[in-house]
């Protein structure tokens, strides 16, 4: 049942991916799938679509499970690691040692603001929204507090800006990232004894507390994975904007929560599939380039996802197979 | 179902190959990226790019920009510009530092790059500022102190800490009341409003609690004043505490017909749009701008032109626009 | 059946249920030590914040929020979560300014307050429905309309300021229940406007306490399933709940608008996660069930308040987010290790 | 309006007349491809208990369920006092008089008492019109009233408490309330006593009598024979959705009724032959939590079976939760093969080789909508690897293909959700969880709550066979011929103190019983 539910999500988002694509290359006269196009939206999706896996961890963890500190925290690793990487490595004179320290530090306080949300949710008891909209303002405040609100500017690092910005067989290196993220997570849910423990735990807390699973244990390691994931989208972020700043993607938290409610995600805890988290974003990306690129209002967008993910809701609760001719043949 | 799958893939790969063929028009494109969509500063904005694609023929102006005030979605927007091979992009940055990569991958493909409000951006080719910041701070500054009788305490906000020129501003407005006017006491200085007016009212309410003998606010962000001059107008204090900072005039009259804000300044964001897209044609030609060059756009009749940071040149004009109760009816918008 | 023998079945009725504290029956007076706690050390630090000017800035700037947290307080205690309620308010009070001032510019207010009742009423109502229907969690279904709606909104309505307001809201924002004129001069004001919260907060009290409304949101919020099999309709419950957080979200809109005299199509969307934590903060949990009244204003006010001393008790500006979340950390994981036994 | 629902309660001239109060005739029901009830006709007449009984899987739910108007049938009608429905809602069936008690008791957990109680009644009172005032004074007038009724205390403080902190027994009792509190002219309980000891199921049983005197119909469902035959009344056997037998209890003999639920000859028998025991594997000394039981001394030694009984109170269900890591002990010790071991968490009992299948499946043992393989699995997916750390599926599915034949579970495939499974399979899943520890103590806490007759059966088959393996057992339950049947010794509690240890295999069971009752027994018969 439950499979065969997650199933037809994904061909619902995949049939969405499909339905937008040909639209837009059809309305755009081919431009669309132009490599130039591809790149941009492959380079554009994985900063979010990273954040809205570690928001969709969080979820599957139950109890009311959610992150909402990741874009603060993703905006805190680059500034910490931007204010304080120079004073040890020159950015022009050792740019790879900038960029290894730059990204180990950034991930770094990922990993320690990861383990403070932990922390708290599991050894605070607190509730897990209240947690995290608490540290997501902490993270904030001290991005803005370290560098008086303005943007931490790196430069041009050959090596760090390569991440964001260079391709790897004509694909955006961030892509390959969040193919790699996507493909980490879900083989690791589906496969490891984290995975299982995890949708166990978020399915049903008490039994899996009766049956040996460290609970405190197994929160504290997602939060602070949460939390690493943030940071490598911070990182991301550094180095496809050259700087850090803390309001960067203020719009990204609403939107990372979308993603993965559209992913076919239960807020409840203990369900959640990496691969239609993929396809949930790659459809919201390519509904917002579409757009860019006819030129009608991101409000229009905003409008259009909702009405999509109330569509989604709608499609795993009726058969949505009669419309199918429908949308087969567009344009 | 897998099989349509299949066939719309097939389908998808046919039209892809069909829209490569299809040819772009000749017509050269100028795309104005504006920080947030909708509001009243840039629909004026807007005025002006529609103005100057109407008055040149082979030049197509389409103004765009995110819905939300969010440095990331105005980055998306451009990348996607990028993208759809636009001729060249004017911006008003939200966030300058945060596109620099973004401006060279664009000029890196010819695409020319005009910028405003951002003298600190590097990857440009020609930045247009209205004004110095510093000195815009300042003019505000002078306007308070002579209305405060250059003494007691005053203080500055700021829409956020994040917003470059709002910083300078307030920073300019606080150098020059040090030099200049020593029985004047900055307290509390850069309180953030959120470029909200209902946040700017509240935090003008606690400064006043804060410091019942208070003289002056002078505000950062457009919506400051409003909030500040509902304070007071509430307090009962129009007229007796004094008010400037940047405004517009139509979203300020009322407060200015009341006495709650004393004075506004301004630039005029059409003739900002005009000045960037004329910069941008100037580039697409194959030309620049020097230094005492007349654009033909009010206030920016004699330019001075100075090297910017990166590789560009920063354009400067005397577009500021002061404004009190007497003469803000002559400003449309 | 002897007393002795009912006496001694009932010691064991009550045998194994643990003695509840006062904090643990009553978890919104934590809340209240808190406020007290919190004006007690801005106060020693900055005696001006010992002013009733204090108190009706407070006041004020609770009104709206605190409408949205009731709101939000029925809907948690159903065992739902709304995020679409500042949507839903932002396109009441702007498509209705915008109607008025095109088409009735001399509207009486009570006209445009209940048309922003209504329409938010149908909003939240159409929320109610979907979440019934569709058998989907509340977040994903609202969500979903939070987008819809502000989209729809800024792409159709309208995205320019409205600096002037109709007069008749113009008017009602300027009531003042209650003046005073300080030492120095200035005048604090306290505006009729928490009048409306006053009446909500009444409204709601009656309608969780007194009516079977009431017990039906609650014993929906502890179990869903059983409350459907007990007789209660929880399609009319669903509805009920979210119809009355647009309910009071329209008419937040409406004061909200009326208060700060502009009508701003970008204004309150973003801040609903506040009110959440500020109901949440007041004694309700976030799994349902739970939540008074009094204890979501007490919340409301809490936040209220760490939110309008920062200035008073002398933080800068580039650090107040920090105390602002640490305060909300601390206040939480107190209230959390409280809740245990 | 105060009325003394006590005399009241059921007061119809359908009593007298001896006409059925409620007739279900012809009754079908298919889920997808099952015929749940295959035109299953009954008649209920007012002041007399009927046991609905069968195995699961047999319809007894699901006639419930149409009954009190939750599923609507897809043939036949009912007919409730006179009216004919070809289907119920909920508040039909409330409005007609029917109440049902669910195994859930059907409680709110946050609301209070008196509202668990009395709230019912109004909403029946106003049609479900949910926005009418409730009346506060008549609410609590109601309650007293019924819970004096239902022997309950009916002060302010117990009808203001929330339902889901009382204990389980006083739960029951408030459920009945409910039912004297609507006038319920027909009371429909889903195994009532599973979850109560004893003493609290003769209370219970007093107070069904009670309702029976005064004119209500009852219906239980039960898989706990001897209670049936304590109670008296009628029987109704369903078995494969068709109703098989139906008449006085008395006339049936406990095989008979046993053939005629599962179709096959059972007979209740010491499952116990006597074993060689090896040495000590636990051994408790002085354990003590604080607030529930003090100076606990037993030893167990390998092979054996021990059962553990007591009254709700007597600390037993702490014992069990301090010997499983989930509440730690305060004082004294525990060893595992001789090693003093302190549990803090469960997992730390697990390493140690205890296993705990708690007395609550659905809420603390099984992950309900999780496949049987992971269920199987939870404990040990650390021995299930394969490359790179990662789970090897085939290890996984080898377990749970073993387990099901191991523990005989009826499941055509180890990736459908538990809870497709019936009471007993999924029990079994529980135990087929421990068992893969390859654990040196199984505590079995409540085995056989909700399990149907074929189904306990096996379980005890494979309890014995997994000692005569050289597995120690403990079995803490209510069940007093459980405990007969399948231990070695009997050890029982009483308000936190071990207060005696029997023989098995000497011990009567009227003997037991009395040692458990003990002298509150004689008190509240004074």
């Amino acid at each position: 049942m439950k499979e065969w539910f997650s199933d037809r999500h994904l061909v619902f988002l995949v049939a969405m991916n499909v339905v937008v694509v040909l639209l837009a290359t059809a309305v755009s006269g081919g431009l669309f799938i132009d490599i130039d196009n591809l790149q941009s939206m492959g380079g554009q999706v994985s900063e979010l679509g990273i954040l809205a896996i570690a928001v969709m961890l969080a979820m599957i963890s139950g109890n009311g499970g959610i992150d909402l500190s990741v874009v603060a925290l993703a905006n805190l690793a680059g500034v910490v690691a931007g204010l304080v990487v120079p004073h040890f490595f020159s950015p022009d004179d050792a740019p790879v040692a900038f960029t290894l320290g730059f990204v180990g530090l950034s991930l770094l306080v990922g990993a320690a603001g990861g383990l403070i949300n932990g922390l708290l949710i599991a050894r605070g008891r607190m509730t897990p929204i209240l947690a995290t909209l608490g540290t997501q303002l902490l993270f904030t405040g001290l991005a803005v507090g370290l560098t008086n609100g303005s943007a931490v500017r790196i430069g041009y690092v050959e090596a760090l800006s390569a991440i964001g910005n260079e391709t790897l067989f004509n694909v955006p290196i961030p892509f390959l990232i969040f193919i790699a993220i996507v493909a980490l997570v879900g083989f690791v849910l589906k496969r490891s004894p984290f995975g299982i423990r995890l949708f166990l735990m978020g399915t049903n807390p008490k039994a899996a507390r009766y049956a040996g699973i460290p609970e405190n244990r197994m929160l504290v390691f997602t939060y602070t994975f949460c939390g690493i994931l943030a940071a490598i989208a911070g990182i991301i972020i550094a180095s496809r904007t050259s700087s850090a700043k803390w309001d960067f993607g203020s719009s990204y938290l609403m939107i990372a929560i979308l993603t993965v409610v559209m992913a076919g995600v239960k807020p409840e805890g203990g369900y959640g599939r990496a691969l239609c988290l993929f396809f949930s974003a790659t459809t919201l990306q390519v509904m917002s380039s579409a757009f860019n690129l006819v030129g009608i209002s991101s409000f229009f967008r905003d409008m259009a996802w909702g009405a999509l993910l109330l569509l989604s809701l709608a499609s795993s609760r009726f058969d949505l197979r009669a419309f199918w001719p429908l949308i087969r043949s567009p344009g | 179902m897998n099989r349509k799958l299949i066939c719309s893939a097939l389908a998808l790969a046919f039209l892809g190959a069909a829209g490569t063929l299809y040819a772009q028009g000749k017509q050269q494109t100028i795309t104005t990226v504006v920080k947030i969509t909708g509001i009243a500063w840039f629909d004026r904005m807007e005025a002006g790019v529609k103005e100057f694609g109407t008055q040149n023929a082979g030049i197509k102006t389409e103004q765009t920009g995110p819905g939300q005030a969010d440095a990331a979605q105005q980055l998306r927007v451009i990348e996607d510009l990028i993208a759809k091979k636009v001729d060249a992009l004017a911006v008003v940055p939200i966030d300058p530092a945060a596109l620099e990569p973004v401006f060279k991958k664009a000029m890196s493909r010819g695409i020319k790059v005009v910028t405003h409000e951002a003298d600190n951006q590097k990857n440009t080719m020609v930045d247009v500022e209205a004004f110095e910041n510093a000195a815009y701070g300042a003019r505000i500054n002078d306007r308070l102190a002579k209305c405060m009788g250059e003494a007691g305490k005053w203080t500055s906000f700021v829409g956020s800490l994040g917003m470059q020129s709002h910083v300078q501003w307030a920073e300019g407005g606080a150098a020059n009341a040090a030099k200049k006017y020593p029985k004047m006491q900055l307290v509390d200085a850069k309180t953030e409003s959120n470029n909200d007016a209902t946040k700017a009212y509240e935090k003008a309410k606690e400064l006043l609690r804060k410091h019942p003998d208070i003289k002056g606010f002078q505000g950062g962000s457009s919506v400051d004043v409003l909030g500040i001059g509902r304070a007071l107008e509430e307090a009962g204090l129009q007229g007796k505490v004094c008010v400037f900072g940047t405004g517009l005039p139509s979203e300020t009259a009322k407060y200015l017909e009341s006495g709650a804000i004393n004075g506004i300044a301004f630039w005029d964001p059409k003739d900002a749009g005009l000045a960037m897209n004329k910069i941008a044609k100037l580039l697409l030609d194959g030309k620049t701008v020097t230094d005492g060059m007349d654009l033909g756009i009010k206030g920016y009749d004699k330019v001075k032109v100075t090297k910017g940071p990166g590789g560009g040149i920063v354009v400067k004009g005397q577009a500021w626009v002061d404004a009190d109760k007497s003469n803000y009816k002559q400003y449309p918008f | 059946m002897n007393a002795v023998a009912s006496a001694l079945k009932g010691g064991s009725h009550m045998a194994g249920v643990p003695h509840r504290g006062f904090f643990a029956r009553h978890p919104e007076s934590f809340t209240l030590v808190l406020i007290v706690a919190v004006s007690v050390i801005v106060g020693s630090i900055n005696p001006n914040f010992f002013e009733l000017s204090t108190v009706f800035d407070i006041l004020r700037s609770s009104t709206v929020t605190g409408l949205f947290a009731l709101g939000v307080l029925i809907v948690l205690a159903a065992g739902g979560i709304d995020v679409s309620f500042t949507a839903i308010a932002v396109l009441c009070m702007y498509a209705i300014t915008k109607a008025v001032l095109g088409y009735w510019p001399e509207a009486p207010f009570i006209v445009i307050i209940v048309s922003g009742a209504i329409i938010g009423t149908l909003l939240g109502a159409c929320n109610g429905y979907m979440v019934h229907r569709l058998k989907a969690p509340s977040l994903i279904v609202t969500i979903g309309t939070q987008y819809l709606l502000r989209g729809f909104l800024l792409t159709f309505v309208g995205t320019l300021f409205f600096m002037v307001i109709p007069q008749s809201m113009d008017n009602f924002g300027r009531i003042a229940l209650f003046n005073y004129r300080s030492a120095t001069g200035a005048t604090a004001i306290l505006p009729a406007s928490v009048l409306v919260l006053a009446l909500a907060a009444a409204v709601t009290w009656f309608l969780l306490n007194r009516t079977l409304m009431g017990r039906a949101i609650y014993a929906m919020g502890g179990s869903l399933a059983i409350a459907e099999r007990l007789g209660y309709n929880v399609r009319v419950v669903h509805v009920f709940a979210f119809g009355y957080v647009g309910l009071l979200a329209g008419i937040g809109g409406i004061v909200h608008a009326s208060t700060i005299r502009l009508a701003s199509p970008f204004d309150l969307v973003g801040t609903e996660l506040d009110v959440i934590a500020a109901v949440i903060l007041g004694g309700a949990r976030i799994t349902g069930g739970t939540g008074t009244v009094s204890g979501t204003l007490l919340g409301v006010i809490l936040v209220t308040l760490i939110n309008n001393v920062m200035i008073l008790a002398g933080v800068p500006s580039t650090w107040q987010k920090v105390v602002i979340g640490a305060f909300i950390l601390l206040a939480g994981a107190v209230f959390a290790t409280r809740g245990k036994k | 309006m105060p009325i003394d629902t006590s005399t009241q309660v059921g007061n119809s001239s359908l009593q007298d007349s001896g006409q059925p109060f409620l007739s279900a005739v012809g009754i079908h029901k298919r889920f997808g491809g099952v015929h749940a009830l295959k035109g299953v006709s009954l008649d209920i007449v007012p002041g007399e208990i009927y046991h609905l009984l069968g195995e699961n899987g047999c319809g007894k739910s699901t006639l419930i369920k149409i009954i009190s108007g939750a599923q609507p049938p897809d043939e036949g009608h009912l007919i409730v006092a006179g009216r004919t429905y070809s289907e119920l809602k909920p508040l039909d069936s409330l409005g007609a008089g029917i109440e049902t008690v669910y195994q859930d008791l059907s409680l709110i957990p946050n609301l209070s008492v008196a509202e668990n109680v009395a709230l019912t009644e109004q909403l029946v009172a106003t049609n479900g019109r949910l926005l009418r005032r409730y009346d506060r004074p008549t609410l609590a007038q109601t309650a007293v009233h019924a819970l004096e009724a239902a022997g309950l205390p009916s002060d302010a403080r117990f009808r203001d408490t929330p339902v889901e902190l009382l204990p389980i027994a006083t739960r029951q009792l408030v459920a009945i309330a409910r039912a004297i509190a609507t006038k319920a002219r027909m009371v429909i309980m889903d195994e009532p006593t599973t979850a109560l000891t004893q003493r609290e199921v003769d209370n219970l049983i007093r107070v069904i009598e009670g309702l029976r005197a005064s004119g209500v119909a009852v219906l239980f469902v039960s898989h706990k024979l001897d209670e049936c035959y304590a109670i008296g009344g009628q029987v109704i056997i369903l078995r494969d959705g068709e109703k098989v037998a139906q008449g006085p209890i008395a006339d049936y003999t406990k095989s008979q009724l046993m053939q005629l639920m599962t179709g096959k000859q059972l007979e209740g028998r010491r499952y116990r032959a006597n074993a060689n025991w090896g040495e000590i594997v636990l051994d408790v000394r002085n354990l003590g939590v604080a607030g529930a039981f003090d100076g606990v001394s037993f030893a167990l030694r390998r092979g054996e079976i021990l059962g553990l009984t007591g009254l709700l109170d007597s600390g037993r269900n702490e014992l069990a939760l301090a010997l499983a890591g989930v509440r730690p002990a305060d004082r004294g010790e525990i060893r595992v093969d001789n090693e003093v071991q302190h549990f803090k968490t469960p997992a730390e009992a697990i390493a140690k080789g205890i296993g705990y299948v708690p007395e609550d499946r659905l809420s603390e043992g099984l992950f309900l909508d999780k496949s049987i393989r992971d269920n199987v699995a939870t404990a040990v997916l650390d021995r299930l690897l394969g490359r790179f750390g990662m789970l090897d599926a085939g290890k996984g599915d080898d377990l749970a293909a073993r387990t099901i034949k191991d523990l005989q579970i009826a499941a055509p495939n180890i990736r459908l959700p538990v809870q497709s499974l019936s009471g007993g399979n999924q029990q079994r899943v529980l135990i087929g969880r421990w068992l893969a520890i390859e654990p040196r103590v199984l505590v079995l806490h409540g085995p056989t709550v909700g399990v149907d007759v074929g189904s306990k059966d096996t379980i005890y088959r494979i309890v014995q066979r997994l000692a005569e393996n050289g597995l120690t057992v403990l079995i803490i339950s209510d069940d007093l011929p459980e405990l007969l049947q399948n231990c070695d010794r009997i050890l029982l509690m009483r308000k936190g103190h071990l207060a005696g240890e029997y023989d098995a295999a000497t011990l009567q069971e009227a003997d037991l019983y009395h040692a458990l009752i003990g002298d509150d027994a004689e008190e509240v018969r004074a």
